[in-house]
């Protein structure tokens, strides 16, 4: 058991802290779930792609710099310090690179990866349709075959597209085989929302931003060329994709230490009333301590999965533990601002911000409820049914 | 021993009720987000109408010259309905305050004039722009200027509906009528406020868990109602148990200030700090149960919602109010 | 509204107060859960009774005082703030007595109840089985017909009685037809438990006493006479029993403001640690708010009751909610005692025999888990499946 | 950064928790309630005989010469079977103090007598009347006596095998050796006693939560097992999570005793914290999944529970260790 970063992890340290500070924009640059934002959020992609910070842990010929996993957890540490800005590009780089670069064909890597990275083609999911949320298998968004053409026509929707507004790209399951179980007849593909038959519709989340979309399709066609995996194997090359969105790589420990040193600092800010302020003191500390055990936990399961281990259903607790813990952590920050916590034009409303945005941890992803389904049954073992 | 409303006093309810079904169903409070008062007018000028913001006025200022057992359960229906209106800063704490003042501005508010009011807990005059007059409660120092006298500065709360604005407390106020050193209306003007609020967070709770229940019922996953899972089930349930037991020590609450009973204080933070427990707790759940649905703007659950957030937080949070408790009987 | 007592009332409380004072055992009695404390109570019951307090609630005939529902919450507060003794006879008198009252015959009550309520004929319950605990309609012990003897003989077992070992009679469901559906062809009976055929093995709880009991019958005869109710009716005469054992009768709020008042005085005299005591102080503030909150949904719901509406499914709201009280205020109790509150000899271990009491709380007269569904399915109204 | 145990580590504890399959199964535990000294001698022959009590010992006079990090995982095992035995008062506390000092009880220690130990947070000295030695952590005073030399007054726990004495710390002991002034000394040694303690909640959580998922699986109401309805697994779930999130804290915490990191106080006050409020749900979650069965002292689940209860309260219980946390970092 050794503890301590290697000095060429600590060196990578460095230079990312470096450029960080040289770069990160300041003021802050508006929600990326705005239209304006987004753009704004592109350009900042495109700088860190260009400075090979966009993919760190990617091969190089993808733009990334073959980081080790600590390296990666190290510049999610320091990206989080930084209060650098959201990243626009993740749901393409967190949940859809994982499985291209399983299940994707040299072409399509080669097509794909670099534009994604850098920005330039921005990927967002299409899994959620109104009647498959929690309840996935039952997609019904149809897939039928044009021989013709050489590809698939899309009719039907999907929901809860994060970003669909401003994207230029979704990947998601569509039924291509309608006589198949519910599992089975589902076919990964890539969609084009540029692409003739595709409707977006952006919806209004409950911080005002537009962060949601609904895509309607009606006779949008797509090329077997981006066909993912086999057809009708979607459902095993989508779980590959939910295992990495449920796990380790949407949350790095990074961003809840920074988001507990930025509630000490309110803490420390805040002159709350003498009699709460004990009650405060002992949540901040809380919020504080969560941070601390994910960050150790994260890094006890990176050095077994660095040892070649696969994550398992263990990545449910990790959901269930940085969901609830963001929000816990952010009800403490509107606490410790009492009346003020309503305000959405001061200096601290990023932190009403963020609770609405942690709100959504525990539901999207798998709900908290079929997470604790899956830790019940899958990691201790009980009864289905 | 009688802990139960009259006739008349359920007959009142059940009347705002009505009226607040039909006049502030979820579309007007929708509107109270874009228009330019972030008010619900209709509804204002009906509950004016049937004498509703009379209610703790005597009856030689036009009022109904009833009581805080009446007005609680009036509260609880604008909080049912999430009415945009400063009902709690009008009919609970300006119009028993001016009117045991004499001031003439208490008929003035009977008729369908409105308030505002600030204290160190609600340090934001909600609708002060279209008020007739502001109440500050200051420490050891209660007053009511009027608006255009002083500078607002609007700020934007996350409920798009409730129109806030700073003023500065410390500065010198143009007082219309100033009274200093007395502790106890300000106190009384406070748990006023805290108890109307309280009461809004119960009808915000039991309206979130209903629409919740309905949506759980209706919406089907796995083949089922996903209200049949023993998860969502329990979630609700847990927030009905919060609901049960906030309410009797708010109607308790309003009663001690009915009769001026000496465990008031007690009595309205234990009401404030459960109703604000409770409101939130419902909050969560229905978010929760409801899934994405309830994330967006587009449903409406975010009115009710943001709404419990901003007055679980105002006239003292549950925390603050414990506290005060604590300091009472330890 | 008018939340204060009556003159009359008040009268009632001072008759009370001044007979307690006079005549609570000073020091207290050893547990009633052991064979001495159990004697020791019996006596004590004696007493009450022979100065009506022990069943103000009753009829004068069998011992009572024809008290309000007023009156006896007054009794129950007087007898908490008293720290008079635990009552033995509580099993009888608030499960099988409002049974009796219901469905008994002129014979039965006259028969039964004031030897129930003197003490001298201790009754304990019979509901659970190995396997039917929380589904109680899953009993299995047979009660089989005996024309010759006009009566029932008994086969089976039946576990958990709470203080089995020391009571003189036994109430409870049998199986009397054993074709029937689950809920039917089950009789409530009345079963001596000193009779031939019936072995009562004592079970020690967590606190150490023998508090529990395993009843084995082989061949016990019970006559027709202590059939109570219809036979093959028992599921419906014992729901009304349960409906008060889940309900207002066994936990009147008494009891909790008395314990609330008790953590206070242990926090003003425990010298805690300066930074840990604000948030005790919390957690007792909590403790003594839940403490008024049930004393007020009480009398709100006794009003009701008073006015001659009838306990539904919202007395699974009050078991929820005294159960998870009673443990929260004796874990509170705990966490001011710090590393002394183990000590199970020391003045103060009250409060830890209390805590192991209050355990049972959530588990007995229907799990949480249970009572969570009652909430959900009958009160709010969502589907059972 | 490897954040794993080397194979010889595993390779211990695995050795360990063999033996104390063997010599410690709950009738051992049990015994130990009713026995003379409440104590499980078999299973601490064995361990002495395997060297783990002076693991953290010198091999100059007769220990393993490891650290922490290997001891961690021992005690994670005594923890594990309710070891009824002062093995963190011994093996963690005593022999690495007395070793540093070259006091040569270490060496009897390491071979098999037994130490208590005393802190104003661990008042009672646990197995104290069969102990050679009691280490006395007072503020800023650290030494030993024997426990022949002062006046034992024994107290009963609610954990029948644990054997409570008390002893007054504020009259003059008659030291056998004492060291003043010497905080650092006193602060290791309570670390390393509340790393020791933290250890073992761990394995008694985890061992509750495997027999109450054994239970749940074989208990069949309704038709079905108990461990298929939604709320027993979402019961349980939130245990394993608890316990998921811990175990990596006083792993942690073992190493920065081991290798003297300045974090040392902040990383056992979170592992102590963490461990005790796993074990605590553990013991809630585990007794209410259970139901009556387990609420007698017939079933074995009451061992775990009692022994998790005193443990959590001891050496600290959550709310001190945090507090220490907040100190720290606010």
């Amino acid at each position: 058991m050794d503890l301590t970063f290697s000095d060429t992890e600590a060196a990578f340290r460095a230079e990312c802290r470096e450029w960080l500070e040289a770069n990160v924009p300041h003021p802050a640059l508006p929600s990326g779930d705005t239209a304006e934002g987004f753009a704004r959020h592109r350009e900042w992609e495109r700088r860190l792609f260009d400075a090979r910070w966009a993919v760190v842990s990617w091969p190089r010929e993808y733009g990334g710099r073959d980081a080790s996993l600590w390296e990666w957890l190290i510049f999610e540490e320091e990206y989080a310090r930084a209060g650098a800005p959201q990243r626009v590009t993740q749901n393409g780089i967190f949940l859809l690179a994982p499985t291209i670069f399983e299940f994707g064909t040299a072409e399509q890597r080669d097509r794909i990866l670099s534009k994604m990275a850098s920005g330039e083609e921005a990927w967002c999911q299409g899994w959620s349709e109104p009647n498959a949320g929690s309840d996935l298998a039952g997609i019904q968004a149809r897939a039928v075959r044009d021989d013709r053409a050489g590809g698939w026509r899309l009719q039907g929707q999907k929901t809860w597209t994060t970003r669909g507004a401003y994207c230029d790209r979704l990947f998601g399951l569509f039924r291509t085989d309608p006589e198949a179980p519910r599992h089975d007849g589902l076919t990964y593909l890539l969609v084009d929302l540029h692409a003739e038959g595709v409707v977006v519709r952006p919806v209004e989340r409950l911080d005002g931003d537009e962060g949601f979309a609904e895509v309607f399709f009606d006779d949008a066609f797509v090329a077997d060329a981006d066909v993912l995996g086999n057809v009708g194997r979607g459902w095993n090359v989508a779980m590959a994709t939910t295992g990495s969105e449920r796990g380790l790589t949407l949350r790095a420990p990074g961003r809840f230490m920074a988001a507990a040193d930025r509630l000490i600092d309110l803490a420390r800010g805040v002159a709350a009333d003498a009699d709460a302020d004990p009650l405060l003191r002992d949540r901040v500390t809380r919020a504080w301590i969560d941070a601390q055990a994910y960050r150790w936990q994260t890094f006890w399961t990176v050095t077994r999965l660095t040892a070649g281990e696969r994550p398992g259903a263990e990545s449910s607790l990790v959901k269930l533990f940085w969901s609830e813990l963001d929000v816990r952590l952010h009800e403490t920050a509107l606490a410790l601002l009492g009346p003020h916590a309503e305000l959405v034009d001061a200096e601290f409303a990023a932190w009403m911000k963020g609770y609405e945005f942690s709100l959504s941890g525990p539901i999207y992803a798998g709900t908290n409820e079929i997470q604790r389904n899956v830790v019940a049954e899958r990691v201790l073992g009980l009864p289905r049914k | 021993m009688h802990f139960a409303f009259s006739d008349d006093q359920l007959a009142l309810r059940d009347a705002v009720r009505d009226l607040l079904t039909k006049e502030c169903p979820p579309s007007e409070v929708r509107a109270a987000w874009t228009n330019d008062s972030g008010r619900c007018p209709s509804a204002w000028t009906a509950l004016t109408e049937m004498g509703v913001l009379g209610v703790l006025a005597p009856e030689r200022v036009g009022g109904l010259g009833l009581s805080e057992i009446d007005l609680v359960l009036v509260l609880e229906e604008t909080g049912r309905c999430a009415l945009a209106e400063p009902i709690v800063e009008t009919a609970a704490v300006a119009v028993p305050l001016l009117a045991r003042r004499g001031d003439a501005l208490a008929a003035d508010l009977v008729s369908g004039s409105s308030a505002a009011a600030v204290h160190a807990l609600a340090p934001y005059a909600v609708w002060a722009d279209t008020a007739a007059t502001v109440v500050v409660l200051g420490a050891a120092q209660c007053g009511v200027v009027a608006p255009v006298a002083i500078g607002l500065s609007a700020v934007e709360s996350v409920d798009g509906a409730r129109r806030l604005f700073g003023l500065d407390l410390s500065a010198s106020l143009p007082w219309a009528t100033v009274e200093s050193g007395n502790d106890a209306e300000v106190d009384l003007a406070f748990d006023r406020a805290a108890l109307g609020t309280a009461a809004q967070l119960l009808g915000l709770a039991d309206r979130m868990i209903e629409m919740t229940v309905t949506y759980a019922t209706e919406r089907r996953q796995f083949g089922v109602p996903i209200g049949s899972f023993q998860a969502v089930k329990h979630h609700l349930a847990d927030a009905r148990l919060a609901l049960e037991f906030a309410r009797p020590l708010v109607y308790r609450a309003a009663w001690t200030i009915a009769v001026d009973d000496p465990e008031r204080a007690v009595a309205v933070s234990m009401a404030k700090a459960a109703a604000s427990d409770a409101a939130l707790l419902a909050a969560r759940v229905a978010l929760q149960c409801h899934g994405a649905i309830g994330y967006t703007t587009e449903y409406d659950l975010h009115l009710f919602m943001k709404r419990a957030w901003a007055l679980a937080a105002t006239w003292g949070d549950a925390g603050w109010h414990r506290a005060r408790v604590g300091r009472a009987i330890l």
